[in-house]
C-alpha cells in the first residue's frame, strides 16, 4: 500500500499548475463558451498543440508512438491538474485507447502519434436519438460498396464534433445479426463530404459558464450521415466486432480524472469559499449543522479520489477490472449530485444566483453546476447500468 | 380527520388547473423568461378579475371572498405546475399580511385593487445574511418628523418590477417595523438577480427613501410577529408552488418511461426506474400532506409554524430529488433547450432555496419540539417556544 | 381537508390512556415476554377479553356482529393508544376483515362477534420455510377427503400461534393450477389434532425487551402439519381463490395504526428523552448538529403519520387503494431504520447497551429497537415489494 | 501511489484468514458472548506467541516486530471478519499508546509482556459525558506524595474483566495525565455493561485508587495528545474491524442472493436486490480504502488525524447499512437467534458507536479543512488546527 505522491510527481503537478495559470487565459475560456459555430476555435487549438509539445498527451504511451513511456499514474496526475480547470486532456478520447488496442499497424502509426502532439481529436457517435442508454440499439448503417463504406444515418450527443477533426463511430454492418453482433467502429475525418453536424445548446448554455474554468462546455451537437463514403481502410477491428471494440474503448475511458474531478470540485469550492474571509455572511463556517454537512461531503470525496486511485493502481499493476471502473461511475456522480443539493441548501437564495446576476456568489458557479449536475449520472451509461455492471460484472449475480 | 379533498376543493383545483392548461403552454413560461418584465398581464387580468384568484381568502368586507388559505394554496400548487407566469404570490403574501396587521385605512385602500387584480404587491425581508431571523435585517428606518427614511438593500424580492408597491422590513429605535412602500419611491435603485428559476428577482436598495408614518404596516418596534406572518406565508406557498411543480415534473418522467424503450422493453419495467419513480411520488405525496396541514392549521387559527417549517425542510430536500429522477429518466434530453422538462428542474431548484434552507426550517422544528416544555407526540398541537 | 381530531375522538383517546395506565402492568409485559412455552398467557387473555369487553376492538364493526357501527377513524384512534404500549387490537388481525369480506354468514355470526369481544385470536399461517416474501410458492397441501380437508405441511413465522386461538391457513388445494389459482384459505382451531407448535427465539430475546411495553415480542414459531383434518366448513371463500382472499386481507391489515407506529415511537422517545432534565450528559439538546438530525426524522415521522392518515381518509370514504398502502408499507419501515441508525449515533456508546446492561438509557430501549428494527422492512412484503406495487399498481409501470 | 495490498500484505492477510477460519467458527463466538470471560485463552495463545499478532507493530528493541501499522490493520480486518474473541484490539492501542509514550522503564517492562501475549491490556476515556474530548474527563488523579489516588467513573471499558492493566485518562493540576494501572488495584470496582455486540464492557469505578508516579504514561498535565493517539489508534481498530466484517456479513447476503428463489428466480436476480448488493460493496471498499490510507499515513508519521475521522465517520454510516441490507436479504432468517448472520449484524452495530460517532468524527473532519489556514485540496495533506 502506498497513499502517497512521489516527490517526481508532486514537481510534474507544479508544472502543469503553472502551465494552466499562464496559458489557460479569459480570452481561451471565453472562445470555448462562445456561442458561435466555431467552438473550440484556434485558441484552444493552440493551446491543445502546447500541451502536446509539452509531451504531457502522451506520457503513458509507448515511445515508438512518440509517448514517454512513462505510468499511468503519472498520466493521471497531469490529467487531473487539466480536470481542474475543464478540460479533458485523457489522450485524445475514447479513440486513442481503442486504436492502441484494436486498430491495424498503419492506424496506429497514424492516429496515436498525431493524438499525442495534440493534431487529431475524435469526438464520439456512438449514442442515437432512439437509442440512449441502450447504445447496442442503433440504426446508424454502414454498407459495404467495393472499396467502400456508405454511411446512412443519424447520431445525438456527438459532443464535440463541431472540434474534432475526427470523428469515431459506431455503426450497423450487418441488421440481420444479433444486436450486439452487426456493429462496427470507424474512424473518419469530420470533413468527410456527406456530415452535417447541428449544434444542441444545453441549459447550461444560457447564461454563459462562471469565469476561469470550460467546465459546462454548453454545446453539444446532432450529426446527420447522408450517402458518407469512407475507404474500408477506416475500419478499426473487426467488421461486426465494433461493439465488443467500443465497450473495451468506454471501459478504459472510464478510467480517469475527469470524470471524478467533476463530481468533486464543487467540494473543494465550497470549503475554500467558506475560508475566505469575505464569505462570513453565508453563515458556513460558523454553523455547525452546515460543517456537518460539508464534512460528510468532504469524506464522499475522498472515497471517490480513493476509487479512482485505486482504478488507476489496477491499470499500472496490469490487472483487469471487474467492477471497479463501474463502481466509480456510479459513487462519483451520486456524490456530486449529493453535494450539489446540499451546497444549494448552505448557500440558500444565493445558491439560485447565475452568472449575469448581480449579488451572485462566485460567478454563480454554484448554480451553473447544478443545472448540470444530474448529467454525470448520464453520460457514458446511466448509474444504474453502471450499478448493474457492479452487480453482474463485479459480484456475479444473474441478469433479472 | 379527512385529509383528502373536498368536493369544493377539488372542484376550485379542477377549475384552476382547466385553466392553466388551456392558457398557460410553456411557450408562454419561455417567452416570459425572457420578456423584461416577465408576466403575463393577459393572464394576470384574467386569474384576478375572472377567477377571482387574488379575491379568494381576503376578507369579505374588502372586496375579498373570504374563503379559507387552503384553497389558494390549491391554486398555488396548480400555479406551480404551470409554472404560470404571474405575481400571486408576492402578491398574495403581501396582502395577507396587510389583512392581519395592516390599518383599517390601509386595508380599505389596498385590499380592495388586489382583489381586483389592480395592485401587485411583494415583500422584502432578506439582506446580504439571507436568514429569516430579526438580527439579520440591517436596513433601518429613521424617524423624521412624522415621516420615516429607509436605507439599506434587501436581496432576493421577487417581481419588484411587476410591483406597483413593496412591503419592507426595517430596523426602527427598539425592534422592526414594517412599511408598505410605492416602488417608484425616489431614491430605490435595483440590481437585477438571475436565478435558475428565471423568474424576476431583484436587490432592492433603499437610499434616504421618505415613507410616511400611515405606511407602518402594525406597531412599530414591533414588527418581527408580523413579518414572521409574511415570512410563513412566503415559506408555506413556496412549497405548494413546488409540489405542483414536481408532481407534473414527476409525471412526464413516468409518462416518458412507459413510452421510452431501451432494452427491449419501456425504461419503466426497469425495477430500478419504477423504484425511483415510487420514490418520487411518496415524496410528493408527503410534501403535499405536510404543505396542506400547515395551511390547514393557519385556517384552524392553531400554532403552524412548526408545520409550516417541516413542509418547506420536506419539499426542500425531498422534491429537488423528484425533479433529478425525471432528468435521469429523460436522459440528454432533460439537458437540452429545446426540450421542456428543464423548466420545471430549474425552478423547483430554484424554489428550494427561497424563504428558508432546509437547515433553517429544521433548526425552527427542533426548537418547537425541544424548546418547549412537555413531552411531544406525533399528530398533536407543537407551538415554537415564546 | 380536515387534518384535526373531533373532542370526542380526543375524549376516547384519553379513556384509552387511562385504561392502559391502569391495565397494562408490569407483570403483563413480563408475561408476554417469558421465556417458557406458554407465551401470551392468562393475564394477557384477561386484558383483551377486558378491551373487548369496553367496545373496543369492534368500534367499526358491524352492530349485527356485536360491533358499535362507528367510523374507522375512531377505531383507528383506539389501535394507535394500544399500539404504542406495543399491542395490536386491529380487530383479530388479518383474519377479520377477510372473513367480513368472503366468509359465509355462519362463519360471520361465528368468527366477529367472537373477536370483537377478544375471545377469539388468530393467528397468521402464510410464509413457508422455502417461500418467503413470494408466498404464492407455498408447498403446504389441503386434500378433499370426503367432508374434510387433510392438511400436511410446514409454516415458519406463525408468529401468535402459541397463544392464538385460531389459525388462519393457507394452503394449496390445487398443485396443477398456475401457482396463485391453486390456493384456498381455512380457518380453524389451533388445538386441531396435528398442529405442532415450535418456537422460534428472535435475537431480540436475549436479554429480554425493556419495560413499561410489550414491542418486539421474542418469540414467534414454526408450525407443522401432519395430517390435519378439519371439515369443509373450514374453507374460507371459494375453492382455490384463496390467493386473492388472503391478498385482500393483507391489504386491509396494511391499513392501521401498529404498522406506523412501530416506525415512528422511537422518534417521540427521543425527543422526550432529550427533553427530560437528567439527559444533558447525552448532548442531544445542546448540539445544533444532532438538533437537526432530531428535526429531519421528526418531520420524516409527520410523514408517515399524514400518510397513515391518507389511508384512513381512503377507507372511512369508501375508497379503494391504487397504491396508499403499499406506500405507507415503504416509508415507515424505512424511515423506522433511518431513524433507528440516527439515533444510535446520537446516543454514541449508550445507544448499543441492551436492557441488563449498567449504565443503559431508557431501559435499553434503544439498543432493543435497533435490534429488530430492519424487521418491519420485512413483515408482510419486503419494502421492495412494496415499492413494486406502488410502482405497478399505483403508477401502471409495467412489470420488467 | 499504489493503494492495492502488496504481496507481503497479501500474505499477512492470507495468514491470519486461514488461521480464523480454521480456529474460529461461529460457535465459539457464541459460546465466548455467553461465557463470563469472554475471550478463548487458547486462541489468544495461539495468535500472540505462535503468530505473532500482539509483536507485530511494536518495536524490535522491545522484542516486537518493528513492522508498519498497517500490517496490524490487516489483522484487525481479519479479526472483525470472523468476530474473533480475543482482546487484540484494546491491548495492542494501549500498548502502542505505551510504546509512544512510556517511559524506557515502562516500556521494557510491559511491551515484551504484551508481544509474547503474556500481558492483556485494555484503555479507558469515556465517561458519563462520552465525548472523546478533553473537558469530558471528570475522574481525577490527585497528587499524594510520590503517588496519586484516583476518583471517577470510566465507562465503555472493553474486556476489563480480561485485562491484566488498564490505562486511566484522569484531570491533573493543569491538565490531563495518563496512569497505567492494575486492573486488580483496591478500590476499583465495576458494573458490567452488555452491549448488542455481547463482547465485554465494563463500567470502571476508582474510588480512591492508589497509583505510583512511575505508573504514568507521558508528561504529566500533558496527556491530551497522549489520549488523542490512543483514541485515533481506537477508533481506527475498530474502523477496520467494521470493514472486515461487514464485508462478511455483505458475502453471506451475497451468497444467499444467488441461491435463495423467489417468484421463479434468484432474489439477486432482482434489480432491487442487485443494486442494494451493489451499494453494499461500494460502501465496504470505501470504508476500507478510508481506513488503510488513515493508517498508512501514521505509519508514515503524516498528520493522520482527519483521515482517521474520515475512516470512522463513513465507516459508522455506511457499514450500518450493508448488515442491514444483508439481514433483509436473509428476510425473517435473519431476526432468528438460531442463525448467524445477526452476530455480525449486532457487531457492526455496536462498533459503529465506539470510539467517537459519526457526529463527533464529522466535526473532527469540519476543524481540519475548515479552521486551517490556507485552500483545500483533496488528496493532498489536511491537519488539524493547532
Amino acid at each position: 500500500m502506498d497513499f502517497g505522491y512521489a516527490s517526481s510527481q508532486q514537481a510534474l503537478r507544479q508544472e502543469v499548475r503553472d502551465f494552466i495559470a499562464e496559458n489557460m487565459t479569459q480570452d481561451v475560456v471565453e472562445e470555448v463558451h462562445g456561442r458561435g459555430e466555431d467552438g473550440r476555435g484556434p485558441l484552444m487549438n493552440d493551446l491543445f498543440k502546447k500541451i502536446g509539445e509539452r509531451g504531457w498527451l502522451g506520457i503513458s504511451w509507448p515511445k515508438e508512438y512518440g509517448g514517454q513511456g512513462g505510468d499511468r499514474l503519472t498520466q493521471y496526475l497531469v490529467e487531473e491538474e487539466f480536470a481542474r480547470v475543464g478540460l479533458s486532456v485523457g489522450g485524445g478520447g475514447s479513440g486513442a485507447p481503442a486504436i492502441m488496442a484494436a486498430g491495424t499497424q498503419e492506424q496506429k502509426d497514424y492516429y496515436i502519434p498525431r493524438i499525442i502532439k495534440g493534431e487529431i481529436s475524435f469526438a464520439q457517435g456512438f449514442t442515437e436519438p432512439s437509442g440512449g442508454a441502450d447504445l447496442a440499439s442503433l440504426q446508424c448503417r454502414a454498407v459495404e460498396d467495393g472499396d467502400e463504406f456508405v454511411i446512412n444515418g443519424q447520431k445525438i450527443y456527438t459532443s464535440s464534433a463541431h472540434v474534432s477533426t475526427h470523428l469515431y463511430l459506431m455503426a450497423r454492418t450487418d441488421p440481420e445479426a444479433p444486436k450486439h453482433r452487426g456493429i462496427s467502429i470507424f474512424l473518419l475525418p469530420m470533413d468527410t463530404p456527406g456530415i452535417t453536424v447541428r449544434p444542441l445548446w444545453t441549459i447550461q448554455n444560457d447564461p454563459p459558464a462562471p469565469e476561469g474554468t470550460t467546465y459546462g462546455t454548453p454545446r453539444t451537437n446532432e450529426t446527420f450521415y447522408e450517402n458518407v463514403r469512407i475507404p474500408k481502410s477506416s475500419l478499426l477491428g473487426e467488421l461486426n466486432m465494433g461493439w465488443y471494440v467500443g465497450a473495451m474503448g468506454l471501459n478504459l475511458d472510464r478510467v480517469g480524472a475527469s470524470r471524478y474531478l467533476i463530481s468533486v470540485r464543487r467540494d473543494e469550492d465550497i470549503v475554500n469559499l467558506a475560508k475566505s474571509d469575505s464569505s462570513e455572511y453565508l453563515n458556513i463556517r460558523n454553523n455547525p449543522t452546515v460543517r456537518d454537512k460539508v464534512a460528510e461531503m468532504w469524506i464522499e470525496a475522498q472515497v471517490c479520489r480513493l476509487m479512482t486511485w485505486r482504478s488507476m493502481s489496477i491499470v499500472e499493476s496490469g490487472g483487469n477490472f471487474t467492477y471497479e471502473g463501474s463502481a466509480e461511475k456510479v459513487w462519483a456522480p451520486e456524490h456530486g449530485l449529493r453535494a450539489t443539493e446540499a451546497y444549494a441548501q448552505m448557500l440558500g437564495p444565493y445558491g439560485q444566483l447565475l452568472n449575469t446576476s448581480a449579488n451572485n456568489v462566485e460567478s454563480g458557479l454554484f448554480a451553473h453546476n447544478l443545472l448540470g449536475a444530474f448529467q454525470s449520472g448520464i453520460n457514458h451509461g446511466s448509474v444504474q447500468i453502471m450499478r448493474d455492471q457492479v452487480a453482474r460484472r463485479g459480484l456475479g449475480l444473474p441478469r433479472g | 380527520m379527512d385529509v383528502l379533498l373536498s368536493e369544493n376543493e377539488e372542484m376550485i383545483r379542477n377549475l384552476a388547473r382547466e385553466f392553466l392548461e388551456g392558457e398557460c403552454p410553456t411557450s408562454l413560461v419561455r417567452d416570459m423568461e425572457k420578456d423584461e418584465l416577465g408576466y403575463s398581464q393577459d393572464m394576470w387580468k384574467k386569474v384576478a378579475s375572472e377567477l377571482g384568484w387574488t379575491a379568494l381568502s381576503l376578507p369579505e368586507q374588502y372586496g375579498g371572498l373570504g374563503e379559507p388559505l387552503q384553497f389558494l394554496g390549491l391554486i398555488f400548487e396548480e400555479v406551480g405546475r404551470h409554472m404560470a407566469p404571474v405575481p400571486l404570490l408576492s402578491t398574495m403574501v403581501s396582502a395577507l399580511t396587510i389583512a392581519r396587521d395592516g390599518s383599517e385605512a390601509m386595508k380599505s385602500d389596498i385590499l380592495p385593487q388586489v382583489a381586483s387584480g389592480d395592485l401587485i404587491l411583494t415583500y422584502s425581508f432578506q439582506e446580504t445574511d439571507p436568514r429569516l431571523i430579526e438580527s439579520a435585517v440591517q436596513t433601518t428606518a429613521t424617524a423624521d418628523g412624522g415621516d420615516f427614511v429607509l436605507n439599506g438593500k434587501k436581496l432576493f424580492v421577487d417581481n419588484f418590477n411587476q410591483a406597483d408597491k413593496l412591503i419592507v422590513t426595517a430596523k426602527t429605535g427598539k425592534g422592526l417595523t414594517l412599511f408598505l412602500v410605492d416602488t417608484g419611491s425616489a431614491g430605490i435603485s435595483t440590481e437585477k438577480e438571475v436565478p435558475t428559476a428565471k423568474d424576476k428577482q431583484f436587490a432592492v436598495i433603499f437610499d434616504n427613501v421618505k415613507v410616511s408614518a400611515d405606511s407602518v404596516i402594525g406597531e412599530i418596534d414591533k414588527g418581527w410577529t408580523t413579518a414572521e406572518y409574511m415570512l410563513d406565508l412566503g415559506a408555506v406557498f413556496y412549497a405548494s408552488q413546488m409540489c405542483g411543480a414536481a408532481r407534473k415534473d414527476f409525471e412526464m418522467g413516468l409518462e416518458y418511461s412507459k413510452n421510452r424503450v431501451a432494452f427491449g422493453r419501456p425504461i419503466g419495467a426497469f425495477q430500478s426506474v419504477a423504484h425511483m419513480l415510487a420514490d418520487a411520488v411518496m415524496y410528493i405525496d408527503g410534501g403535499e400532506l405536510l404543505t396542506r396541514e400547515a395551511i390547514w392549521k393557519m385556517d384552524q387559527d392553531q400554532p403552524y409554524q412548526v408545520e409550516v417549517s417541516q413542509a418547506k425542510a420536506f419539499c426542500n430536500d425531498k422534491l429537488q430529488h423528484v425533479t433529478v429522477y425525471s432528468q435521469m429518466i429523460h436522459g440528454g434530453m432533460g439537458f437540452m433547450m429545446e426540450f421542456d422538462i428543464h423548466l420545471w428542474y430549474r425552478r423547483v431548484a430554484s424554489w428550494s432555496m427561497r424563504m428558508g434552507s432546509t437547515f433553517e426550517h429544521r433548526a425552527r422544528v427542533a426548537q418547537g419540539i425541544l424548546d418547549t416544555p412537555g413531552n411531544v407526540e406525533l399528530g398533536m398541537i407543537q407551538a415554537l417556544p415564546a
